[in-house]
């Protein structure tokens, strides 16, 4: 009883701080400086149709390289803490799947991972990106793991997937000190015609390198909670 | 009162009322998973009350293509600094969730148990 | 306020595929158990959603490639989507309709579902 | 005036949904009506005018973390033998 | 003319996924749950076309494509689950 | 029979990556060439069932009348489905019953299945070997013959002359 009136009062307080914090708040006229620099400038600057991108990927470069290593930290972490323990898989028998399900698969992963990539090449033309099109590729992926369970994805491969698309991104950073302005600088090669697929400079190598690693990590996350699930 | 019924205030409403749902699901449930999944909430609540504070009325999104004038266009989008943090936050949310869900299943492996209350060695 | 024919077309198209969508739904709601319910709604929402796309086409002329390829998409991925929630609703023994005439899939049923997969 | 009718209508069921998430027994329930938020969140985004987030959240906030929590849930259940 | 009409058909829409909601409420099975949140899904979808067309973005079928494909692996990814075959 | 199967691949995913574009500049040809063939060689191997399409004339005229019948199939049921939702009294007389089919094809098994479950008052539960079992919203025959002539083989027949 004490509980649940101590639950109820942080309840209320927590609503009382958010309420006040916003109760003054009328709504934006106009754009903030930083933000209207931004969108100003942003099409000559860094050629990139979406203002978004333009503010992930080069603004704040280093936003996306910390976060990519959480999510690198966060599936090593997973792999490490659900390794396999018993290594014989003789006796692993897996469900019986439906074949309509079967054969819609074999259609649909080869589109789910066309998509994938027309979402992170097409990152400063239109919505999306590394990370929705690595989450779009691992979804295939996952896909193809429930629908067909002979086939299977060695971990090896994602890792070295993971490694290479890694390596890359940090060496495109790096190639921008060396060539530009600084790390992650998308100047690296000439900026283009606004609003083509060839432009932007180097941010939709930046994105296959990001969209890459994003699918392997996610992928591998999905693996290892699948793993060994005969093992009981 | 008509005129706070716009579409800010109502992501703002909706972003708090998300945020308190997920807290109280967080502080009451007693099943491990429901645990995260309360968590996960509060997660999507904080990102519709972000996003709603950069929405700017009657203005479209922050993506120049042949709808948008090029040379005018910081008068006719919204905000992209927001977008841009929400973009991060989602990915590195779904990190947390594996990982917390990852020592939800080795907790479960030590105990047989998804109770709270059966988790009792450093309670003092 | 002077649209075209074509328009208007497109427009009374999306409206019957609302009123489709509307219908499956209801079909929903009134359907005694979990076999009937996925007919009626699946069916409905497959048509209701193709009517939608199918007249912004008419409506949007040259966004014709993507409302096509979501058609395309709809089409292929419902009717899956609705067997394979047949199938499972069936594997976790959901009742049946009472006045159900006939099931022959029963015997045959347990023997499919304890086939398993060798993994080669 | 569309726009405002949406966001309300999407508002009422996204709490709706969150607080079916917290208050239902079975956890498989929850866990749908989880999906079913981060899925009406999206098309929230899509009004407040941010497609980008939209699609995150639709890929990931509801695609991914339901497989995740599906994937944890099949394994203690195999567990439980 | 048009965009009464389809205002119109959105509030139809909208009132096809509160009857879904009410199904996804009561449920009775798991499995009911589950019929519900796919017709939700996909009349969802065809509101998605509509938002786009009236914010006049092209770009807004990109998201609904990603919503249709991964709402679909999401009531696999349950059924499967009902199977006990994951 | 892996060449062919990689180039069905590599054909559809250059028609989905022009639908997706709709654009026909060289730079989305060039890239669009190069992703679908890259694809194409990777899932080639996983696939086998896009390799029974048969490239003839004859083949592509049924495809179109197979496309009219469905669609026709389709407003029919949907229409019917909706009179038994309308009506009060709910006139329904479900039941699961068993058809056979011919087909060997995976795919065309695949495409008869999603016609039979989007076409009047039929749903696919499941498939095994040459026997469909079929939930019927309006059981009219419990006889496998019967049942076969009403569901099966209006589709069918057409399907047979596309996949031989």
């Amino acid at each position: 009883m004490v509980k649940n009136a101590f639950i109820f009062l942080i309840l209320i307080g927590v609503a009382m701080i958010l309420v006040n914090l916003f109760a003054g708040f009328t709504g934006n006229v106009d754009l903030g400086q930083i933000a209207n620099h931004y969108v100003a400038n942003g099409p000559a600057e860094v050629g990139s149709a979406n203002i978004v991108t333009a503010v992930v990927v080069t603004y704040r470069g280093f936003d996306t390289l910390g976060e990519v290593t959480i999510l690198f930290l966060s599936a090593a972490i997973v792999g490490f803490f659900l390794k396999i323990e018993n290594t014989d898989n003789t006796e692993r028998n897996l469900k019986y799947t439906s074949e309509i399900l079967n054969t819609a698969s074999q259609v649909l992963v080869p589109i789910m991972i066309l998509f994938g990539v027309y979402v992170f090449i097409n990152g400063h033309l239109s919505p999306g990106g590394g990370f929705q099109g690595g989450a779009i590729i691992a979804s295939g992926l996952v896909l193809m793991f429930i629908a067909q369970p002979k086939k299977e994805i060695g971990h090896k491969l994602i890792n070295i997937i993971e490694s290479i698309s890694g390596v890359g991104f940090v060496l495109m950073g790096l190639a921008g000190v060396l060539f530009a302005g600084g790390f992650l600088d998308n100047n690296v090669i000439g900026l283009g015609k606004f609003g083509t697929l060839f432009s932007a400079g180097a941010i939709p190598i930046i994105y296959i390198f990001v969209g890459l690693k994003v699918g392997s990590e996610l992928t591998g996350i999905a693996l290892s909670l699948k793993e060994n699930q005969n093992e009981a | 009162m008509m005129e706070k019924l716009n579409i800010q205030n109502i992501g703002l409403t909706v972003g708090i009322l998300v945020i308190l749902v997920g807290l109280w699901g967080l502080l009451t449930q007693k099943n491990l998973i429901k645990i995260v999944i309360g968590f996960a909430l509060f997660d999507t609540g904080t990102h519709i009350l972000m996003v709603s504070i950069g929405y700017i009325k009657y203005r479209t999104a922050p993506i120049l293509d042949e709808a948008v004038d090029i040379r005018n266009a910081a008068k006719l989008v919204v905000d992209p600094i927001p977008q841009a943090l929400v973009l991060t936050a989602i990915v590195i949310g779904l990190g947390i969730t594996a990982l917390m869900l990852s020592y939800v299943l080795k907790m479960y492996q030590n105990k047989k148990s998804l109770e709270i209350n059966n988790y009792k060695d450093l309670k003092w | 306020m002077e649209n075209s024919i074509v328009e208007i077309i497109g427009a009374f198209l999306v409206l019957i595929g609302s009123v489709f969508l509307f219908l499956g739904a209801l079909g929903l709601v009134r359907m005694p158990d979990v076999f009937n319910r996925i007919q009626t709604g699946t069916k409905a929402s497959t048509l209701g959603t193709f009517l939608t796309f199918f007249g912004l086409v008419f409506i949007m002329p040259e966004w014709w490639g993507k409302l096509i390829l979501l058609i395309i998409f709809i089409l292929m991925t419902n009717p899956v989507s609705s067997h394979v929630l047949a199938r499972a609703a069936y594997c976790i023994k959901v009742p049946m309709f009472k006045k159900t005439v006939i099931d022959l899939y029963g015997k045959d049923a347990e023997k499919l579902f304890k086939k398993e997969t060798k993994n080669e | 005036m569309l726009n405002i009718i949406l966001a309300i209508f999407l508002g009422i069921l996204i709490i709706v949904l969150a607080i079916m998430a917290v208050l239902n027994k079975n956890i498989v329930v929850a866990i749908i009506a989880a999906g079913a938020v981060s899925l009406f969140a999206s098309v929230l985004y899509l009004i407040l005018a941010a497609p980008d987030v939209a699609m995150t959240e639709a890929a990931i906030g509801s695609g991914l973390s339901t497989i995740i929590f599906f994937y944890v849930l099949n394994k203690i259940n195999r567990q439980n033998g | 003319m048009v965009n009464k009409i389809l205002f119109i058909a959105a509030l139809i829409m909208m009132l096809a996924i509160l009857l879904t909601l009410y199904r996804f409420f009561k449920g009775t099975t798991a499995a009911d749950r589950l019929v519900a949140f796919d017709v939700m899904t996909v009349s969802s979808l065809s509101l998605i076309g509509l938002i786009a067309k009236f914010s006049d973005r092209i770009i807004y079928l990109d998201v609904a494509m990603v919503y249709g494909l991964l709402s679909f692996l999401g009531v696999i990814i349950v059924a499967r689950y009902f199977e006990k075959g994951l | 029979m892996k060449i062919k199967n990689q180039f069905a691949i590599f054909i559809v995913l250059m028609i989905i990556w022009f639908l997706i574009n709709n654009s026909f500049k060289l730079e989305v040809i060039a890239v669009g060439f190069v992703l679908s063939f890259v694809i194409a060689i990777i899932f080639g191997k996983r696939t086998d069932v896009l390799n029974e399409f048969k490239f003839t004339p004859t083949a592509f005229f049924y495809t179109l009348i197979y496309l009219l019948v469905f669609f026709w199939e389709l407003i029919k049921s949907n229409i019917q489905v909706a009179l038994i939702v309308l009506k009060p009294s709910l006139p329904i007389n479900p039941g699961i019953v068993k058809t056979r089919t011919i087909l060997k094809s995976k795919m065309a098994r695949m495409i008869l299945t999603n016609s039979i479950t989007l076409t009047p008052g039929t749903l696919t539960v499941d498939i095994e070997k040459d026997i469909l079992y079929i939930h019927w919203i309006n059981v009219e025959s419990l006889d496998i013959d019967v049942a076969t002539e009403k569901i099966v083989k209006k589709f069918e027949n057409i399907l047979v002359k596309i996949y031989g």
